[in-house]
């Protein structure tokens, strides 16, 4: 299968994504830049982290506006994978493809450490390596990682499960402890913390893998469906 | 030019960590009776001549809507000054 | 010779000498008149005094400190380029070099903590890339006072702010640090930081513009009126009188620098043949990016029209446009004819560049404004051939007539003296400053912040970097050369302890008032003694800056010339961190211990000062000691290794107890008192029990065991004369919350 | 309880990023004609009653300079609500 991975003017994950899935996950992957308009030929896209146009205004809010946002709405509309992480997350959600958004952690600084998430949904095309209540740990590291939405939307959020993570020690304020959710389908997936910092022991930890390994593995199924 | 000044502050329901922290800073500095900080943004955009009122409002709800604002967390409102103010 | 023409608005060149307004500017008598009579052979105009007034200050010309450079040792078989360039570089195989180089912001800072900061990462970014290397590793190496007030915290929490706002944003891990408070640093805190960057070799770039017609590029963000002649401000000393001292702020943009870095690397690594060489504008600005440029080309001029050079503002003169310290700008010469290939790569980025002058015939620096010549002068005048004072040095009162004896600390409770001395601001966890900084984005990090070096692998080799700063000041201050030797010597521990071999070091020399003999010593001394050092650990000094001036109401800080060094760990298995491992591993002290207590923290703690003759230091020993600890790690004989610095071996010991929730139980023949000595030369290090025979074999007489690694979370340490005896999660508690509750 | 409203711009000379990103972004979004972008801060502070306008006057000067403004960068101005006001 092949990645698509998004580059931002100030994205600055991208290049870790890139080698996780490279060296770690050993698939086809290739960065694409902001002023591409299409995305035909991949089979999931991954959105980094960094800083968008320096998060100025606010995080994702200038990002969103690029040539290759278009393609994007239509890609996830398509049903296939699309990974948002940390500024990632960000952009999804100021360009709606998912609810709520993202506003300055309660301590007002940045935060950047090893945090312990529970999976809350085992069954999303991002989390199906684990098993429900499994407790993971990731790295995260952001300012804006505050997790807001309305009463409503978070009823919805939980009727539909689209709550994949959610943090053990709430780090930054979000509301009901939600570090990752999906669109309504379950194709978008935001996160806040990083899996792609997360694939070698070496470096701390290799909970990551899970997420990414889970992508391969449902598009790998849905080929084999859509041939079957 | 018009100098159009656009506010965005935060909706009521929200809690903003910035404006609680500069609350907080200012109780500790001994400002007991600030009751509540707002903290919002404050535009000031200069706009070049020749738009109706009415293409204005629209051209200025627009930006707001797209851009400056986050309608899922906050709120704006805007002035439409007649001549370019001064600083 | 052209005629130049003068500016109207600004003062003539006869007011400038009547008036002496080049004192304004911070020229002396002495240089406006070498400038007249020696240099331009007539009077200067305005826009021309500025040019001299940055590109002579200490900041651009290293006039004072310059003679005291040289006696760095700055050799070595690895090194590539040593000082002088942008940054220093060292071959660390596989035609991979590592660049490093550190910068002091302290009077930015201390006048605008939060953009201070700010615009000092960026500095030192662009310093590294400009040599065609990425960053990959950021280091900040702090000095405040204790802080007392609102003030002081919102002081340092904006400091910190602005580290961690830049790096961040541009996606360089901050991987490590050190922090110390002393007031020492009151009215002067210290802000420097260092960045490591990693490249091909065959892929060097120099600062240098050459070849008739070629072209002069700006690069980057618009010109306006930022820090005018920042460089002569952050060369003048600070007083209560002339706090109001102030030019318009620098604002650091780091997503402007992202899009110029990665547009800089673009050009060098994929244009190379059109590039002459590049240069990043720091202090002094265009002035000092293009005559340096000129000068090191040699042989040639340079001829830039200012009305081409991007503006943001309005109305600007020749002499603001040449000062400005605008953030995120670089300076490229272009071979003739490559211009549009060039400029092309950068519009890609979504960088502004644009072509502002050429290399030309002759050896004038010449700059036209309005269609008007409004500067001429020789290019070397204002960069190789600036002035060069040997100043006097002479021996501080405080260090005459010393006290030969050792402080001796007194002690009733010894673990109520431990808890104190981790709530120490300089010996607790800087976790609340470091939790701030991205310590992983590249993913290369292996041993983030908290440990002793920070370990920054190399993908795809089995190698890594260990990076650490170092310094105290309070060594120095009882003794400048011994002192100096202890700072290279506790970087080389922080680097050993983590598995490395040392490459080399950068600096950054915080003093004082280099006119006044006694402050003059200081700087003069640790220089001797930090050479002396790295000649010894085979480290040479690649790279640096001075920080002169340093001093408040006339007292100087204490003399603190941070010291920031690389080494290189050979294979990934021998990265070692501070954490004891596992329960049953036998603990050793490895170097012998001293009553060694005059300038350390319990001195300080007791008496709430430092004074009398500093302890001795034996640098062979030093290296002996370190190099054991070498062997060990690569015989894979350790679980852990920690260095012995401020607090002495209790300090160490507690330390290593609290990464992973284990406790110790230990004695030994030393005395309460001397658990809190700090003499150098020594580690504290944990051996599985199957290797102790061989460890032993290697060591000798050199380690002492101590006892064992206990898995019930308790410290016990038996001295001659009383024991600590503390859970390790009360002691971790006091340690990991004294900063964050002291800044709340 | 009265409403202040605080503006903080940057001064003339300053560099601010972030306006420049909002400036082009419009631009790139095809707003031409917007010639110039500001971008400051906006407060609301409601204050306890029962200060003279003098005493208020000084209290939110010194709020500013300490605090809500970097008199190294920043300009402020204010207004002061009689009641308060609904937003
Ligand atoms: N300002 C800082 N920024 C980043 N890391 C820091 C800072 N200050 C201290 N640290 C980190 O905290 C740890 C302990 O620092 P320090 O006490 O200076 O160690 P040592 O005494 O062994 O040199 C190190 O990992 C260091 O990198
Ligand atoms: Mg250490």
């Amino acid at each position: 299968m092949k990645f698509a991975i998004l580059a931002f003017p100030g994205s600055n994950c991208e290049m870790d994504l890139y080698y996780a899935i490279q060296d770690i996950i050993k698939e086809d992957v290739e960065l694409v830049s902001y002023k591409e308009s299409s995305l035909t030929g991949f089979d999931a896209v991954l959105i980094p982290g960094g800083f968008s146009y320096g998060d100025y205004l606010r995080s994702g809010a200038i990002a969103r506006f690029s040539p290759i946002v278009p393609a994007l709405q239509k890609f996830a509309k398509s049903g296939k994978p699309v990974l948002g992480i940390c500024n990632g997350f960000q952009i999804l959600t100021e360009a709606g493809l998912l609810p709520g958004s993202l506003q300055k952690n309660v301590s007002a600084k940045f935060i950047c450490k090893t945090e312990p998430l529970v999976v809350n949904n085992a069954d999303s095309v991002f989390s199906s390596q684990f098993n429900a209540g499994q407790v993971i740990h990731l790295p995260i590291a952001h300012g804006d990682g505050n997790y807001y939405c309305d009463q409503e939307t978070l009823r919805d959020l939980v009727a539909n499960n689209q709550i994949v993570f959610r943090y053990q020690n709430n780090p930054n304020g979000s509301v009901a402890n939600i570090a990752g959710i999906t669109n309504r389908a379950g194709n978008v997936l935001g996160m806040m913390p990083h899996p792609e910092r997360a694939v070698e022991t070496v470096l701390g930890s290799s909970d990551g893998i899970g997420i990414f390994q889970s992508i391969v593995n449902n598009v790998a199924n849905r080929e084999v469906v859509a041939h079957g | 030019m018009t100098l159009v000044k656009v506010y965005v502050t935060y909706k009521r329901s929200i809690l903003n960590p910035e404006a609680q922290a500069v609350h907080s800073a200012l109780t500790r500095l001994g400002y007991n009776d600030i009751n509540d900080v707002k903290l919002g943004k404050y535009f000031e955009l200069t706009v070049a001549d020749g738009k109706s009122k009415a293409d204005l409002d629209q051209e200025i709800n627009e930006i707001c809507d797209k851009l400056l604002a986050n309608y899922n967390m906050e709120n704006y409102h805007y002035e439409i000054a007649e001549t370019e103010a001064a600083q | 010779m052209d005629k130049v023409i003068e500016q109207t608005t600004e003062a003539t060149p006869e007011q400038i000498r009547d008036q002496k307004l080049y004192q304004a500017m911070g020229l002396t008598d002495h240089e406006y008149r070498l400038i007249k009579d020696d240099v331009l052979h007539r009077l200067p105009n305005y826009t021309e005094v500025g040019l001299f007034s940055g590109m002579w200050s200490e900041h651009c010309s290293y006039k004072n400190s310059k003679p005291v450079l040289k006696k760095f040792f700055t050799k070595g078989k690895h090194v590539v380029k040593g000082p002088g360039e942008g940054a220093g570089i060292i071959d660390i195989g596989d035609n991979q070099g590592v660049v490093f180089k550190a910068e002091s912001h302290n009077h930015p800072s201390a006048v605008e903590p939060f953009q201070g900061a700010t615009t000092g990462v960026g500095g030192i970014l662009r310093d590294i890339f400009s040599m065609g290397a990425r960053p990959i590793a950021s280091l900040d190496s702090l000095r405040f006072s204790e802080p007392q007030t609102d003030q002081d915290k919102y002081f340092i929490s904006q400091i910190v702010a602005g580290i961690s706002a830049y790096g961040n944003c541009i996606g360089v891990p901050t991987v490590g640090g050190d922090t110390a408070f002393d007031d020492a640093y009151e009215h002067n805190p210290l802000v420097n930081v260092m960045c490591v960057g990693l490249m091909d070799l065959d892929k060097i770039e120099v600062g240098a513009a050459a070849g008739v017609g070629n072209s002069i590029v700006y690069v980057g963000h618009k010109t306006g009126r930022d820090g005018i002649n920042g460089a002569s401000f952050a060369s003048f000393q600070f007083d209560s009188e002339h706090e109001s001292q102030r030019s318009a702020v620098q604002v650091g943009d780091p997503f402007e620098e992202k899009l110029v870095m990665e547009a800089c690397l673009d050009v060098i690594n994929n244009h190379a043949k059109a590039l002459v060489g590049i240069q990043d504008m720091g202090a002094a600005g265009l002035v000092s990016s293009s005559a340096e440029m000129g000068s090191k080309a040699g042989g040639n001029g340079m001829v830039l029209d200012l009305d081409l050079v991007p503006q943001r503002e309005t109305g600007m003169s020749a002499f603001e446009l040449m000062l400005s310290e605008s953030q995120e700008r670089m300076l490229l010469c272009v071979k003739a004819g490559h211009e549009a290939e060039v400029l092309n790569v950068f519009a890609d980025h979504g960088v502004d560049a644009v072509v502002i002058g050429h290399v030309t015939e002759g050896h004038q620096y010449q700059l036209r404004h309005h269609g008007k010549l409004v500067a001429d002068v020789p290019v070397d005048s204002l960069a190789s051939q600036a002035p060069v004072y040997h100043r006097e040095s002479a021996v501080p009162e405080h260090l005459k007539n010393v006290d030969q004896r050792q402080f001796s600390p007194q002690i009733t409770n010894p673990t109520e003296t431990l808890k104190r001395l981790l709530a120490q601001l300089t010996i607790a966890s800087k976790e609340s400053i470091y939790e701030t900084y991205d310590t992983q984005v590249q993913t290369n990090t292996v041993v983030a912040p908290g440990s002793d070096a920070a370990v920054v692998r190399v993908r795809h080799y089995d190698k890594a970097l260990a990076i650490t700063t170092d310094v105290n000041g309070r060594y120095l201050y009882l003794n400048p050369r011994i002192g100096g030797q202890m700072a290279v010597a506790e970087a080389a521990r922080n680097i050993v302890a983590s598995g490395g071999v040392p490459l080399g070091i950068t600096d950054c020399l915080n003093f004082g008032n280099p006119e006044k003999p006694d402050q003059f010593y200081e700087l003069d001394q640790a220089v001797i003694g930090m050479s002396e050092a790295c000649e010894k650990f085979e480290a040479p000094v690649i790279s640096g800056n001075v920080s002169l001036n340093n001093e408040y109401d006339n007292v100087p800080i204490y003399p603190t010339p941070m010291v920031g060094m690389v080494g290189l760990i050979k294979g990934l298995k021998h990265v070692t961190t501070q954490d004891f491992k596992q329960a049953g591993d036998l603990v050793y002290i490895l170097g012998q211990t001293h009553d060694d207590f005059n300038g350390s923290q319990i001195q300080k703690m007791q008496t709430g000062k430092i004074s009398g003759k500093l302890f001795d230091f034996d640098l062979d020993y030093e290296v002996h000691i370190q190099q054991l600890t070498t062997q060990a790690i690569q015989k894979e004989l350790l679980n852990s290794a920690h260095d012995i610095s401020e607090g002495g071996l209790i300090a160490s010991i507690a330390e290593s107890t609290f990464g992973n929730q284990l406790g110790v139980d230990l004695s030994s023949d030393l005395t309460v008192n001397q658990f809190f000595s700090e003499t150098q030369s020594r580690f504290v290090v944990s051996v599985p029990k199957q290797k102790q025979a061989e460890f032993e074999a290697l060591v000798g007489e050199n380690a002492t065991r101590l006892g064992k690694v206990v898995d019930d979370n308790h410290l016990f340490v038996q001295a001659t004369d009383g024991y600590f005896d503390i859970d390790v999660d009360a002691a971790r508690d006091i340690w990991k919350g004294a900063l964050a509750c002291r800044l709340k």
